[in-house]
């Protein structure tokens, strides 16, 4: 890697987050919906504010939000915002800034992501390799198809099944929540193994789908590997199957699977979105459900370009780990 | 004497990767005229990596040279439009090296062959396209019945290498381009090819280009030959002196390191030198490295020097001899 | 049982009778193997009881038209056969080892222990994702789990200066390697633990000449050094020409003929050995190309008796009914044809 | 963009241990999101008195709609001190005081008030800025109000909290420090009245504990409650089968009212879970936002009065209350709900003399059939109605989690009279309401709880925006009609008791019934669950308390959580 | 020679097997294929037969009992609204499938013709197809899908505006998939024997080079009519889209939304899951089957 490489992959991702955010930027104002008038309005139906001249209201608020301005202005300054990472008041959630709502939201997400992920990833991947690898036991193989199946099943709807069957008839795990009723946040293992139960249904939802896809891809990948000469020649060598399992087969086909690792990351936010809804947990999926249902704006860009970005940096990332982990890049 | 395809002071430079953009010169400073009257078969030889397919994609037009210019029949390959690009086409035609890559595999093997048919506009009926079918195929020696029809993967190698074979015949080219036609067959099918191919030069006129890294082939078959090394050439000629008295040490290792059919003819006495990675000093003889008599002045690229009418030899131990220049390289090919 | 009188490695440059005197015991003997393939077609014979023997430092080249068999019997004495092929029978006899009698782990144990393969494929045969190095030490550990480190490492730097390369290699990667150093690494793998037969499929059809005698001269001293039995397959009469001792020839998945290499160029039985051997270039013949006219048969609908009866210029009522046994002949050639039923020695 | 951010309250050292039976746990969480941090109830929009921010902050006086009378609170008593309503007497409770220590007096009355006319964003601004003339403070316990009108409704409508409206007195001497008293977030600092202080707050849930000196025990207003710990749990749009789920497991003591089928089985599956019927459908007591299908008059072909007519006879109100209700009497022909003086306003002769000729319920797909022919409408090929061509387009604009029952069902009545009709829960569907370029939308009539009056004003002409132009203040239907405006000016200044004024109000009502402005469809009930595993006293239609409502999220859900007394499970 | 008499044997022709039998030995050993065609079958013949069979009109509220379990008289039960949920199903599998097939198709179609421009052409068209492709991956798609289908009139929200709201942004995978199986394939020496052969640009892409790629424009296919089945899942779950219409996801959400499983009713949602299922299932079956066939290292000789 020179420094041409590395100033041309940051110019891409700074290309990328700047589509995005215009994206961002417009689609939701080719809808000719007015937020601060949503937002009264559903204060309005759920009785939570008995309005007074609403029209004045929204006008002073628009001018606050600078909605007044013409549209370009506002996207030159949204822009600089940007820059500085500010991405200005929520509308719905006033006065709370939207960096705010994101800092609230996403430490519950990443744990609940990185942890479905991981998990789905790690699970998919050798069930697919082994449903590829002729010398595993039939019983061992025959497990990938199930799970190919359960791809067919969105995450929601698995996730309302487990609450029905194993939170509320079973009652093995609770029904919803970050964490028990009542506790408050700390940093002892008390309250986390409470969090953990807590997001044992949640996961499910999203790894019991998802690993089907890794088995698909890596079933695929592992069939391709499985007749390249090196995996023979290490048989010719007398390894046992294990190790060349290990070492000569997943390892190989294992490169293109870690690409699908970030591109799987925006699927799982979307899923992530339905899921932490049906569980009550307060992520930036529920974050980005409840902005798009009030049309929060500000809140919606600032999650979508966070995730955006994220993704963005995640496959900048694998693009310099993936020399570590395939040394022909790193030379070639 | 027209030329029927010629190239000009070609170059080929790969710049490869984004990462260690490091140049390969593939093909150096190729000067080369194949006239239209005198159809004769010429040996490309040359380890790998030496640039003998770089060549055959210049001439076929599917890569640009980097410098120079290749000329069809007086007019610029890339320049050609209409008639004479079509005529190009026609005329300038190739067999493969990988005798299953060159097939479709959703296609049933005719294709290959119906399809030139189709495009070049060569037959008239259906029934003349199948009699043309049938003679190309019967001249390489095989029953239509038991190709037709199949899939390329239910041939054998020399099967298919023979059906690529007959394509050739069937277009009639006027200069064929064979890049190791044979490499992947066995030796009872490789003579069987090489007649075919000799055939054709004899019979219908057609020049064949014949590359290769095996010099026994090269010596059955051509009347003249080009040793590239590293994309330049180290010496040229008629192949019969050239692979009897090779004067390039380069050709001297090709040569000595030829398996020989014959008990009595065992693998020489020149030591390999191992090649060294990496690129050497452009501006050097490319085999100074590997060379058993490198000299200080092998620093700077030899010229060809002329050992005879049809030889020559880019080395400086022949530096006694008079010079020719790249341009005059096809004066030294006997047809 | 028939031994191979010729032997040409400069090495042990003991008289051939003396050779043929002290008869020492073969290490490798096969007999009856046969593998058969079940395809949708149906089932192609690729092995057709195939014997033969060979002693400690002998080379065999194992020639034959493409799909005579030739791999299919490297892989079936690996036991590396793969579905939908099988191996109905026979034995693999290694130092008195029968290996087709050997369950899972034996096998495993035997491989590069007893009996190592050099591949056809070098270019690809090894890990692109592992060093060089890891690529050894995991044959070794494979075989030798109790063995230390150093000795180990040891062990693979040996095996590396043995065919020439540096032991800088040992912690490069595949990519970094040129195609002869990459089949040189495979050599070296093969001899890590100085097995009795190394089988050479075609371990340079995919190399230029230079690089092709480099490896050639290679095997040729490593075998030397371990004094093992070498198979080299290929259909290259050059390459064997240059290298081995004796040749056997393989038609339509039999053993055709087994003959000194000399003997085998001068004066071939076998018609289709005729016919192979008078198809070679020389550089005395320039300009005559001889093919053996027709198509080699499909495993799938041999011909009747003998498979090669069609394309047979000597071919006589028999061919077409029996199929003729591999018989001994003077000078302990072996030749599969009635040409010379009247011949055989018994 | 400067301010003080609103955040997280974290609790600085870890909360006491209160055990499960001195909490209360209540699901909730506003169906949008709620504003971290944010108690003061004028940082706007962002407070809710919802959410348990009716713990803190305490009005001058309530209303216990069921016993249909004022409960004095921070005032011991507000009048009227002139007949026409245009001067209004304060008197402050001596005992009241904030959660620092310091009294309530008339400062932070008067500061509150004036409060309401500076800022734009108050939702009492309008009626402020518009009806009051002066405030004054005569002692620390005393406030004056004058009018610039006869102002009879003021009382009820602004100084009283009842369901979700009414003012809340602010501390002056906090709020007055504060660089944008609209701004401050408020978190914990800020001082307040009511019995509870907020301890933690975050997006899972909202804590309260119990303060051990509320003014109001002393002051005789209430027992010391019971309840120690107040847990508002953020069940951030989880489903509400969900939420059932938990209330049968006693995860819950109460939550966010549910639909009748939902609780029928959460009554059924937990034996200590009661409604406000008790066990008996339907479950839930009366809203104050009956629903109905309004249409926008200022668009075609809703300015027909036939075909508004059509429409309310395709409405089977019977079958609605068989399939959604179980038979309860839901279903509604009146544009306010029937609480009791209501209710007296609904039965009186001039009201049933109108419903008789009007027959606002009637079902009658044929009757229905022939307006539309009238109206010169003609069935296209698939059956629907269409006039030049263009079927009509009856898409009725709804909120899925309140009408996802209803909706649909009353798209499809349309569509079996041959109306193109189909439903839009999109987000966009009340901004298609305000801006009024759909016709047809389903929404409450948030207005009515004492008198008539209030519901009837919505269909005022003043109001009566042009298409396209937002309708202000959720007055959808764009009605405009002098002689129903002169009735409604008429009774403007009149007391609900006024003889002429319920003439005059049943006569606006007839004509309501005659235009068809809207086609009232249901009542609302709120059928909240109540847990009586821990607590009990839980208000109920046999123990209506000081007869609030029961939601614990409205102003006066105070009332009823400082009422519960230990089950002593 | 004595044994004159004996024929010399004719070299039995191999007796090639008929298609059909070839296909069915192909699934016999790829059992992931035939397994999830049979389910595709299954599915088809029961939305065939049903759409034959059944009065649309039951599909739609209002038409039958209300909240009935399965019984003779309705077999897959009635729902709150009072459907009858064997016709739902019947019209709301086909809807469903519908939607896919159009989403997926187009979302294919366009992947295939800017993954054919960009890889075949190469150049500044290249950079700018590819490079707009990454850049629109990682924007979640489901928010722009949000956005578009909330900005629509509800009534030109149908079946058919659902497809076309979620085929919008399905192009971007098979783009870049097409795109880099076209540049491994034109690097193959068929395309350059074609040209020899004097085929056009246009004719090479056509005729030898989109027939290869097959499987891997079904693999694309598939994941798209993945996608569009999820997103119109995910639209009914956001109130968007043509709630009225049977749609399996609208059916499912819709009694998810009723509280069916709390409240008993649980052939409602699980049927029209079950079905959802089936056809994705049985789709990511077909799609791992393809895999191998489209693998020539493990597609074993016929
Ligand atoms: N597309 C390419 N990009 C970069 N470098 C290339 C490319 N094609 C060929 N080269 C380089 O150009 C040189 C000549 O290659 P070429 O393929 O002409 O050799 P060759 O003589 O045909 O070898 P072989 O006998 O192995 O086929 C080699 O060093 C090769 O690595
Ligand atoms: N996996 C397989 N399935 C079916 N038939 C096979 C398979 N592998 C090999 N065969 C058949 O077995 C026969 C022998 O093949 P083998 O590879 O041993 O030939 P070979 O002599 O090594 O040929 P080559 O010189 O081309 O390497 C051939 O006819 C081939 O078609
Ligand atoms: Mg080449
Ligand atoms: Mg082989």
């Amino acid at each position: 890697m020179n420094t041409k490489i590395i100033v041309q992959r940051l110019a891409f991702f700074a290309l990328v987050v700047w589509a995005a955010s215009t994206i961002v930027f417009f689609v939701p104002r080719l809808s000719p919906r007015n937020a601060i008038r949503e937002r009264f309005g559903e204060l309005a139906r759920t009785g939570g504010f008995s309005p007074g001249d609403i029209e004045k209201l929204i006008a002073s608020m628009q001018q606050q939000f600078g909605l007044d301005k013409p549209i370009w202005e506002q996207y030159w300054q949204y822009l600089g915002n940007i820059l500085r990472m500010d991405f200005g008041y929520s509308l719905s959630r006033y006065p709370m800034t939207v960096t705010e709502v994101i800092m609230q939201s996403v430490p519950w997400t990443i744990g609940l992501l990185l942890v479905t992920t991981v998990l789905s990833f790690v699970i998919g991947t050798l069930l697919g390799a082994v449903a590829a690898w002729p010398k595993a036991p039939a019983w061992l193989r025959s497990i990938a198809t199930p799970f190919i199946l359960l791809t067919g099943v969105p995450p929601i709807i698995m996730g309302i099944l487990l609450l029905f069957f194993v939170g509320f008839r079973m009652k093995l795990l609770p029904l919803g929540g970050a964490y028990s009723v009542g506790l408050v946040p700390n940093w002892s293992w008390a309250f986390f193994a409470d969090l953990m139960v807590h997001q044992i249904l949640p996961a499910l939802s999203l790894i019991l789908g998802s690993v089907g896809t890794w088995v698909l891809s890596m079933r695929g990948m592992g069939i391709t590997i499985q007749g390249e000469d090196y995996v023979n020649f290490a048989e010719h060598k007398g390894l046992s199957p294990g190790r060349i399992f290990r070492d000569y087969y997943v390892r190989n086909a294992l490169l293109p699977q870690v690409t699908g690792l970030a591109l799987a990351i925006g699927t799982v936010v979307t899923s992530a979105v339905v899921v932490e809804q049906l569980f009550g947990l307060p992520g930036i999926g529920t974050a980005l459900n409840l902005a798009i249902r009030a049309n929060d704006f500000p809140v919606i860009y600032g999650i979508v370009l966070f995730i955006t970005i994220a993704i963005a940096l995640l496959m900048l990332l694998l693009e310099f780990i993936y020399p570590v982990l395939d040394p022909r890049i790193r030379t070639n | 004497m027209s030329s029927l395809l010629e190239l000009r002071n070609v170059s080929k430079v790969y710049t490869k990767g984004l990462i260690n953009a490091q140049p390969t010169v593939a093909l150096r400073q190729m000067s080369l005229t194949l006239n239209e009257d005198e159809p004769t078969i010429l040996t490309v030889a040359g380890e790998s990596g030496s640039g003998k397919t770089t060549l055959a994609m210049l001439l076929l037009g599917f890569i640009d040279p980097t410098v120079g210019e290749i000329l069809y029949k007086g007019k610029n390959i890339k320049s050609l439009t209409g008639e004479d690009r079509l005529a190009y086409r026609r005329e300038v035609q190739a067999v493969f090296q990988d005798p299953f890559a060159v097939f479709n595999p959703f296609y049933k093997v005719d294709h290959l062959l119906t399809v030139p048919i189709r495009q070049f506009k060569l037959s008239k009926s259906k029934a003349e396209t199948q009699d043309r079918i049938h003679e190309a195929l019967t001249a390489v020696g095989l029953r239509p019945e038991d190709v037709l029809g199949r899939f390329p993967h239910q041939l054998s190698g020399g099967q298919r290498q023979r059906i690529n074979v007959a394509r050739a015949l069937l277009l009639r080219p006027r200069l064929l381009i064979a890049d190791e036609p044979v490499s992947m067959v066995d030796a009872s099918l490789r003579a069987n090819i090489l007649e075919t191919l000799r055939k054709l030069q004899r019979d219908y006129g057609v020049s064949i280009i014949y590359i290769t890294h095996d010099l026994t082939t090269a010596f059955h078959i051509a009347r003249s030959i080009v040793v590239l090394y590293r994309g330049g050439v180290m010496e040229a000629g008629d192949v019969d002196r050239v692979i009897k008295t090779p004067q390039h040490p380069y050709t001297q290792l090709l040569v000595d390191s030829i398996p020989w059919p014959n008990l009595d003819q065992q693998w020489g006495e020149h030591p390999i030198i191992a090649r060294e990675a990496g690129g050497s000093d452009p501006g050097a003889c490319p085999f100074m490295s590997r060379c058993p008599k490198a000299m200080d002045i092998c620093k700077v690229r030899p010229p060809l020097y002329q050992l005879d009418r049809h030889q020559a030899a880019a080395c400086y131990l022949h530096d006694k001899q008079a010079e020719v220049g790249d341009e005059r390289l096809s004066d030294l090919l006997p047809v | 049982m028939v031994t191979l009188a010729t032997s040409r490695s400069q090495a042990n440059a003991v008289p051939q009778s003396t050779v043929a005197a002290l008869e020492p015991s073969p290490v490798l003997s096969v007999e009856n193997l046969e593998v058969t393939y079940y395809t949708d077609l149906g089932r192609a014979r690729a092995l057709d009881q195939v014997s033969f023997t060979l002693r400690a430092g002998q080379k065999l080249g194992m020639v034959g038209e493409s799909g005579s068999g030739k791999s299919t019997l490297a892989l079936a004495m690996m036991r590396m056969i793969k579905p939908p092929g099988r191996i109905e029978g026979g034995r693999v006899v290694i130092g008195g080892t029968d290996l087709i009698g050997l369950d899972e782990q034996g096998m495993r144990h035997a491989r590069l222990n007893k009996i190592a393969y050099i591949p056809q494929g070098a270019m690809n045969s090894l890990n692109p994702v592992m060093r060089i190095g890891s690529q050894m030490v995991d044959a070794v550990k494979a075989h030798l789990p109790d063995e230390p480190r150093s000795a180990v490492q040891e062990r693979c730097y040996h095996a590396l200066r043995s065919v020439d390369l540096d032991p800088g290699v040992f912690r490069m990667y595949a990519h970094e390697l040129s195609g002869g150093m990459k089949q040189r690494v495979c050599i070296a793998i093969g001899i890590l633990l100085r097995p009795s037969v190394i089988i050479a499929d075609e371990p340079t059809s995919a190399l230029d000449v230079v690089t092709q005698r480099q490896v050639m001269e290679t095997i040729d001293r490593v075998q030397d050094e371990i004094n093992a039995a070498v198979i080299l397959i290929g259909h290259d009469m050059g390459l064997m020409a240059q290298f081995v001792d004796a040749v056997a020839v393989m038609y339509a998945g039999r053993l055709v003929e087994i003959s000194s290499v000399r003997e085998m160029f001068t004066d071939p039985k076998h018609p289709y050995a005729q016919a192979l051997i008078s198809s070679l270039p020389n550089l005395d013949n320039k300009g005559v190309f001889k093919g053996i006219p027709g198509l080699a048969p499909s495993l799938l609908r041999l011909p009747s008796g003998c498979a090669f009866h069609p394309r047979c210029p000597n071919a006589m009522e028999t061919c077409t009914a029996v199929s003729p046994d591999l018989l001994t002949l003077a000078n302990n050639r072996r030749v599969a044809c009635h040409l010379y039923d009247a011949e055989t020695v018994s | 963009q400067e301010g003080p951010a609103p955040s997280e309250i974290v609790p600085e050292s870890p909360l006491p241990e209160v055990p499960r039976n001195e909490s209360l746990i209540l699901a909730w969480g506003v169906s949008a999101s709620s504003s971290i941090g944010t108690t003061n109830p004028w940082t706007l929009p962002g407070y809710t008195h919802q959410e348990g921010n009716n713990l803190m902050w305490e009005p001058l006086m309530y209303f216990g709609i069921y016993e249909n009378d004022y409960i004095p609170w921070l005032a011991d008593s507000v009048e009227y001190t002139n007949d026409d309503f245009t001067a209004l007497e304060i008197k402050l409770n001596p005992n009241a005081t904030w959660s620092d220590g310091t009294q309530v007096t008339s400062a932070d009355v008067v500061y509150t008030f004036e409060g309401q006319q500076t800022y734009e964003t108050l939702p009492y601004h309008t009626q402020f800025s518009n009806l009051v003339d002066t405030i004054s403070a005569p002692d620390d316990l005393t406030v004056e109000v004058t009018f610039t009108q006869p102002s009879p409704r003021f009382k009820f409508e602004v100084l009283t909290a009842k369901f979700d409206t009414g003012i809340v007195i602010v501390p002056e001497s906090w709020m007055s420090e504060q660089e944008d008293p609209t701004q401050a977030p408020g978190r914990d600092e800020i001082p307040h009245s009511g019995p509870y202080d907020i301890v933690a707050w975050n997006a899972n849930q909202k804590i309260f504990d119990l303060r051990d000196d509320w003014w109001a025990v002393e002051a005789g207003r209430m027992d010391e409650p019971a309840v120690e710990r107040v847990v508002v749990v953020n069940i951030l749009n989880q489903p509400i089968d969900t939420v059932a789920q938990r209330l049968v497991n006693n995860e819950f003591d109460s939550s966010v009212d549910m639909r009748a089928q939902i609780i029928g089985n959460i009554l059924d599956q937990n034996p200590d879970i009661q409604s406000w019927t008790g066990t008996e459908s339907p479950y839930g007591y009366l809203d104050w936002w009956p629903n109905s299908l309004w249409m926008n008059l200022k668009i075609e072909p809703f300015d027909d009065a036939r075909v508004r007519k059509a429409i309310s006879l395709a409405v089977n109100r019977d079958l609605i209350n068989e399939v959604l209700y179980e038979g309860a009497e839901i279903a509604t022909i009146y544009p306010f709900p029937l609480y009791p003086n209501l209710e007296e306003f609904a039965n009186s002769p001039e009201v049933k003399a109108l419903e008789e000729e009007y027959n606002p319920g009637e079902y009658n797909p044929e009757r229905s059939a022939e307006l539309m022919e009238e109206a010169g409408f003609t069935r296209g090929g698939d059956g629907l109605w269409e006039k030049d061509g263009q079927t009509l387009d009856a898409t009725i604009q709804a909120f899925e989690n309140i009408h996802g029952d209803l909706a649909p069902v009353l798209a499809e009545m349309l569509r079996q009279a041959g109306f193109d009709s189909n439903v839009n829960f999109g987000t966009d569907a009340y901004q298609n309401m305000v801006d009024g370029k759909a016709g047809l939308y389903l929404f409450g009539h948030g207005a009515s709880l004492y008198d008539p009056f209030e519901a009837l004003n919505l269909f005022h002409s003043k109001y009566a925006a042009e298409a396209g132009v937002p309708a202000i203040n959720n007055h959808f239907a764009r009605y405009s009609n002098e002689e129903y405006d002169a009735l409604l000016d008429q009774i403007e200044p009149l007391d609900s008791s006024d003889p002429e004024f319920i003439s005059g109000a049943a006569e606006a009502l007839g004509v309501y019934w005659r235009d068809v402005i809207d086609v009232p469809v249901i009542q609302w009930l709120h059928r909240i669950p109540y847990n009586h595993h821990y607590w009990t006293n839980w208000p109920s239609a046999e123990n209506v308390g000081m007869g609030t409502n029961g939601a614990f999220w409205a102003h006066t859900g105070m009332l009823v959580i400082t009422g519960l007394e230990p089950s002593g499970n | 020679m004595t044994l004159a008499s004996i024929q010399t044997p004719m070299a039995q022709e191999i007796k090639q097997p008929t298609a059909p039998v070839l296909v069915l030995r192909y699934l016999r050993r790829n059992k992931g294929l035939a397994f999830g065609l049979a389910i595709l079958l299954a599915l088809t013949l029961f939305t065939v037969i049903g759409l034959i069979t059944i009065d649309p009109k039951k599909a739609y509220p209002l038409s039958a009992a209300f909240k009935q379990p399965p019984s003779l008289k309705y077999p897959f039960g009635t729902d709150f609204f009072g459907r009858d949920l064997l016709a739902a199903m019947v019209l709301g599998t086909w809807q469903t499938a519908f939607i896919g097939l159009l989403a997926g198709g187009i979302g294919t179609l366009v992947g295939i013709i800017l993954g054919f421009t960009s890889a075949y052409f190469g150049g500044w068209v290249d950079s700018a197809i590819r490079t707009i492709c990454q850049i629109l991956t990682p924007v979640p798609v489901l928010l722009i899908q949000v956005v578009v289908a909330g900005s629509l009139d509800k009534r030109d929200v149908t079946i058919v505006t659902m497809a076309m709201i979620v085929a919008m942004l399905a192009w971007m995978g098979p783009t870049l998939v097409i795109r880099s199986q076209v540049l491994t394939m034109k690097e193959r020496q068929f395309v350059a024997v074609a040209k020899l052969s004097g085929v056009s640009d246009m004719g090479i892409i056509m005729k030898e080079i989109l027939p290869n790629l097959l499987p891997f424009i079904a693999a694309a296919f598939v994941a798209q009519v993945f996608m569009a089945v999820f997103a119109s899942l995910y639209l009914a779950v956001l109130g968007l889209g043509p709630l009225r219409e049977p749609l399996l996801g609208n059916i499912i959400w819709s009694a998810q939304s009723q509280g069916a499983f709390f409240n008993g009713w649980w052939w409602w949602p699980l049927e029209p899951a079950f079905a959802m299922i089936l056809i994705l299932g049985a789709l990511a079956l077909v799609n791992m089957g393809l895999d191998e066939l489209a693998n020539p290292r493990v597609r074993r000789t016929e």
